[in-house]
């Protein structure tokens, strides 16, 4: 077996330098790579291209590395609740990519497919769609995307294996598989950590040789962003 | 003339047995809370879940399981989880029944802006154009009118599009208006609303056969 | 809940005539539908086009639709170990479209995901990339290939719950996952049908959305094709 | 001159530490049972497994668990099962470091047929086709000449191509021979094998440069 295993989130960043694209998992503040972002930061590097669904919030998630302005360029689908970032966008500091959430999963998946474009017909008619080639298949116009090409993905799994192996829970998987498969090198912090053998092979989402570095995270903050609940009726 | 809930209500009764449905953030989460009695349907989150459920009891919610309002939700028995590209793969495999989003404007020919005021501090597009451009059977819950009193319901829209000639029924607090041969046909009144009203509202082709009925909630 | 529960093959091959398009997963005979191929024999449908990464042997799989006559073109990417097969093919009587097996795979996959087409780089400069669009992505020629459609997808799974998920064992997972998400109806025998809640959330390799109909398989032969083994040490 | 297991055993010299590795059907599949002492590889069978094991004990086979070549086989600790558009998306991704595969015929500028003889029945590629088009690193295992003594390293492939330009190094009974600038270069003889030899053997390009070592095993 292959082991995959690094101590902490320090060496686990290892090698990311300024001027890299770089993925980060999760949706939202849900299963984000806490631990890895934390040691980017202190690592400082600057300039990077960021592909993550969202920018975080201000003092959490990919915040953290915009209030360090460490972050040239965000590519992502969404990225409202978050001052930091909308002040940076302003200024002209930040540059901003803006892509349909569903084109941003599936350029992910491309590039652990090996698949280099796809045509989709999200974004067709739209700004999005602009300088793009367009083909229709079955009466439908479609548009050419291209698979994302990242130097590191971060992503956060539920458990691990030292073999590389993850598995998620709940919506807290979401980008996090398709950019492990991704990612040139691919970094996975995970709540447990255990031995080969402790998973079931049927049940892993991600499968070991996709993930280069894995390390147990030392805190998981999991911030909540939007509390919802149901109130009990007491009696 | 209907409140959030009310259109929420409304769009409840599009709902049909079996269906797999997708709301969106807003007054389409509502709809969840009107499904009427005998019909089954799933709902599906699109960061990853089928089968979702209402939200937690307090002291339950668990920040792994959340919407893509990002809202603390439940799954109910039977439900999934996946990751994003399967979630999209089955927005755009059409395996979804039903959409259900907000909106800034619809045209007379279903085009659709949600997501974008030029000059204004852009949030992006999140999922809705890959469920615009994939769903068969596109809701829009909205106003009639924007805050400044203008018409949402255009001949073109004039905000950066989201979607081509997709939305098939506009749910409003006045009206329920279906799109087909370009223009936006008027099928219900919202309750003590009057047809000159609707009209007066809306600056899109409205075309008005025969009597309106009141809508039933 | 919506539940995709019915009685047995019989009802859940309902709905299939001559000359449709249809699926079948499994490798070899690993992960075949036994008990929906039955059925479809049994129903005498004919001149079926099957998408399926095998053929069968001869009196097993698909070798029962072939001897019986109900195939008129079978897409695989590797067809050997058939007698019936083979002699259908040379007398003309059957056609026959080989592509790469990870190509077969990949325009299920892109049925089921709503992409009409890919590149890929297999195939490019050989007989399979006649009449192809080729294009270069980073230096490398690839291949333009589409999605498949097909009306039914019939697939086999190890567990099932009544709301269609499915999760499968081993390697008896192969072509099933995509099919069954490709079919315009698909069809699903498992060897254990249980209510829904039964199974993790966590685990399910195909939600329930993608199957249409679920039941229970009467029986399960699954025959090996290549019994290798190690002999114990007698002492 | 070696048998099948000296090729096998010479190909697993090319192993290195943390190398995943696809073997094909025939030959390839031997070269498991040579991995050098500490060196730890994985195997992948494209049908859909990482970390494939050896055959599994006699009466403990299961029908659900085979490799490529429709082998029983059993799963090591680690292992992962996937579904076959997973698999090949790692072989496309060129995750795989090694994959070692038979061949009719190879030419002098990697050129590899071995799917298909026009005429015969012909049984399909399989994943042939995906692992050549993607791997970096392709090492055929073969016999030098066919059934009929006629060299199978060629100036060009006669028969239907399965990849081009792909191939980096054959292993055959007589030698071991590298791929580039449009010629096979020499730089092992299988024991007791004299240059000679395999020059008449060899109907492509053949470089020789200088004096070429006996392979160690």
């Amino acid at each position: 077996m292959i082991t995959k295993i690094v101590a902490n989130s320090w060496e686990a960043t290892e090698g990311i330098t300024d001027g890299m694209t770089v993925m980060f998992g999760g949706f939202g503040l849900c299963g984000i790579p806490e631990n890895s972002i934390a040691a980017i930061r202190k690592r400082a590097v600057k300039q990077l291209t960021c592909i993550s669904n969202n920018a975080g919030v201000d003092g959490f998630g990919l915040g953290l590395l915009l209030e360090n302005k460490q972050i040239k360029k965000m590519i992502s689908s969404y990225v409202g609740e978050n001052n930091e970032f909308e002040k940076q966008m302003i200024s002209g500091e930040l540059e901003v990519d803006l892509i349909p959430q569903g084109t941003l999963a599936e350029r992910c998946r491309a590039a652990g497919a090996g698949i280099p474009a796809f045509f989709t017909p999200a974004g067709y008619g739209t700004e999005v769609a602009e300088g793009k080639e367009v083909r229709i298949f079955n009466g439908k116009p479609h548009i050419l995307e291209l698979a994302f090409d990242a130097s590191f993905a971060f992503v956060k799994a539920w458990k691990g294996d030292e073999a590389g192996n993850l598995i998620f829970k709940g919506t807290a998987r979401n980008f996090n598989p398709m950019m492990a498969m991704a990612g040139k090198i691919t970094v996975a912090e995970v709540e447990e950590l255990l031995p080969a053998g402790s998973l079931d092979p049927n049940a892993i989402h991600v499968p070991g040789i996709f993930v280069h570095r894995i390390y147990k995270g030392d805190h998981f903050e999991k911030r909540i962003e939007q509390r919802t609940v149901r109130q009990r009726k007491t009696s | 003339m209907l409140d959030k809930n009310g259109i929420a209500q409304r769009i409840a009764q599009e709902l049909k047995d079996r269906y797999y449905v997708n709301l969106g953030i807003g007054i389409p989460t509502l709809v969840a809370n009107f499904i009427p009695e005998g019909i089954n349907v799933e709902f599906q989150s699109e960061n990853g879940i089928l089968g979702m459920g209402p939200f937690p009891w307090e002291g339950e919610e668990d920040a792994d399981l959340i919407n893509a309002g990002k809202q603390t939700i439940t799954a109910l028995a039977g439900a999934s989880f996946f990751d994003s590209a399967t979630s999209f793969g089955m927005i755009r495999s059409q395996h979804i029944h039903m959409t259900v989003l907000g909106a800034m404007e619809v045209s007379q020919n279903g085009d659709i802006a949600n997501w974008k005021i030029p000059g204004k501090m852009v949030k992006g597009m999140g999922g809705a154009m890959d469920l615009v451009a994939s769903a068969e059977n596109i809701i829009v819950a909205m106003m009639h009118t924007n805050k400044s009193g203008e018409s949402k319901l255009l001949p073109e829209c004039s905000l950066p599009l989201t979607g081509l000639g997709c939305v098939k029924k506009v749910v409003t607090e006045l009206a329920v208006m279906e799109i087909k041969d370009g223009a936006f046909h008027l099928i219900e009144r919202a309750p003590g609303v009057s047809v000159d009203t609707i009209k007066a509202a809306t600056a899109g082709k409205l075309i008005i056969d025969g009597d309106i009925p009141e809508m039933k909630l």
